[in-house]
């Protein structure tokens, strides 16, 4: 497990002000103060790829998107790297250049939509009429409706209809219940004092994965010497909150 | 107004004129007093103002100490044609007719058994009334019953060039439109959007 | 308009002005040819209007197909007064509205590639609901998909008399940025053309 649990989180990173990975990159460009047109993929795929990564161990909600892109990067990184070979399929210098005009073409809609709103606009800068006027004795009712209350109308018979449907999504937790029976397993093997932590499943794939493990093994440790089948003890010296058991023979 | 002494009177009456224009009531002298606060001379503006829109299919009128812009009488008599007015649809009458468009052709009982209440007498009337929906075709099960179509002003109305053009169930999803907001526990690592 | 014959076009250009004047939005010409058919003849009539409201704190704009009453831009910052106003856009949705008017008509899926990020559901519908965007034709591809396209009223709210008034339109179609090629997140299984 590469992530370290004790570190304090000095570093506070957050994907929130970015729009997706490409508004990510666009705003490293920008950081750089160079030409857009003048990317350098490489440099580029560097500060994202270690931008990543400090991203990933704060918030484990990175959505996909960064994720595919860093996948992307990392590769055209490696290629880049490498002698280019004859016939390449996915030339890397190829796709460097989607990815700039992505780039490019990103900035510009925001540019676009900047622009946009800085025109003048109806009710702040200038105005319609104040009111509709009436001159006809003569009446016929339009019905105002639109197409978005059509449609909206429309899902909320849809939406009645349907059962209220409570979907809990399914959580990777790591149960007391499978700590005490995986430290159990593993009490026949113990035979001097052991770290907790080495005691807890390599395969863990993720950050909230790993702290509900280990809260779990703790709680599982202290139930089990409870029962008298294991001895506990912490080590004061040490900074880290290091439990250790052993087996009560 | 901060520079209004220097603004000429051509310019104080247009302003005058868009402000009058531009609100929702009648405006009372007093307001237009902020434009020129020379009692005199803002008399003087708004009967040249007035005296503008004399040749005109609107007049500026008075109405006790007010401005508003109306339609002349010599207009309006001709404007007498029926003039279309908005009024929103009752939600009975947006539901059948949004019915009718996603599930047609259908009949009035199928209506009923999509909304699960009975349809009150005329809401059907009505949508034929004002042209959005007509009858199509009669089912070819026991007692014929009727079914109900749009129309194509009704395509007209909501600018679609077809009906396959109304947004479909996958579309209304995406768009947010259709969904209930249940979910109780997110799952951190799956990337929903 | 039953004698509409044997009115003379003064009559007909007052009867216009009064229509147009009466209503906040913009009026399509369809309905002004109910008081003139020679669309010839309307269009001279409207041209004439227009210019007798050029030296007013009021114009008479076009928009699209569409003509409606505007106060000028001379005088509109000096009325102090502010109209209800839609609340301000969240960056991403303004950038898909960027994106609909610069590309219409554009597919969920493009716009999507476009930004490299899925769509968050209910961004498209509050642009819809505001009335600045509604569907336009499905594209012929395979699973047909929804386009968007920008309404007369995002015309109108943002001061522009048609699409091609779009600032940058012209460099952007030169540019090659308008091109749904070249895109890195294109799922083979989604609607490019």
């Amino acid at each position: 497990m590469g992530i370290d649990l004790y570190k304090p989180k000095v570093l506070k990173l957050s994907l929130e002000g970015f729009d997706g990975p490409i508004d990510l990159l666009l705003s490293l460009v920008k950081d750089q103060k160079i030409d857009i047109t003048k990317i350098q993929i490489l440099p580029l795929a560097e500060q994202y790829l270690i931008f990543l990564k400090k991203v990933v161990k704060e918030d484990i909600e990175l959505a996909a998107e960064y994720l595919v892109m860093g996948a992307i990067l990392t590769y055209i990184k490696s290629k880049l790297l490498l002698p280019i070979e004859e016939d390449e399929i996915d030339n890397p210098e190829k796709l460097s250049q989607i990815l700039k005009f992505q780039i490019l073409k990103l900035e510009t809609f925001q540019k676009l939509a900047k622009n946009l709103f800085l025109r003048r606009r109806l009710g702040k800068d200038f105005f319609s009429k104040g009111v509709d006027e009436i001159f006809s004795k003569k009446v016929k009712f339009k019905y105002d409706i639109n197409l978005y209350d059509l449609t909206k109308v429309y899902s909320n018979i849809l939406l009645k209809d349907e059962k209220e449907v409570i979907t809990i999504a399914y959580s990777n937790l790591y149960t007391v219940e499978k700590a005490i029976e995986n430290i159990k397993k593993n009490l026949t093997k113990i035979q001097k004092w052991k770290n907790i932590m080495s005691l807890i499943p390599n395969d863990i794939k993720n950050y909230l994965e790993l702290k509900s493990v280990i809260a779990s093994y703790f709680v599982a440790s202290l139930e089990l010497s409870k029962d008298g089948k294991i001895f506990i003890k912490q080590n004061n010296d040490d900074k880290n909150f290091n439990l250790q058991i052993i087996k009560n023979n | 107004m901060e520079n209004k002494n220097t603004i000429n009177d051509d310019l104080k009456k247009k302003i005058i004129e868009a402000f009058i224009f531009a609100s929702k009531k009648p405006v009372h002298i007093s307001l237009l007093q902020d434009f020129e606060n020379d009692k005199n001379n803002l008399e003087n503006l708004i009967k040249e103002l007035q005296e503008k829109y004399i040749n005109s299919g609107i007049h500026l009128i008075k109405i006790d100490q007010s401005f508003v812009f109306r339609t002349s009488d010599e207009v309006s008599g001709l404007l007498n044609i029926e003039q279309e007015l908005t009024k929103p649809l009752s939600r009975a009458a947006s539901e059948i007719l949004a019915i009718i468009a996603y599930h047609q052709p259908v009949t009035r009982s199928q209506i009923e058994n999509i909304r699960g209440v009975t349809l009150s007498k005329g809401t059907i009337d009505l949508l034929f009334e004002v042209g959005w929906v007509k009858p199509g075709k009669r089912l070819k099960t026991p007692g014929r019953p009727l079914t109900w179509i749009t129309t194509t002003s009704f395509l007209d109305h909501f600018g679609l060039s077809s009906l396959t053009d109304l947004p479909g169930l996958e579309e209304l999803k995406l768009s947010g439109l259709l969904s209930h907001e249940n979910i109780l526990f997110s799952d951190p690592t799956n990337d929903e959007e």
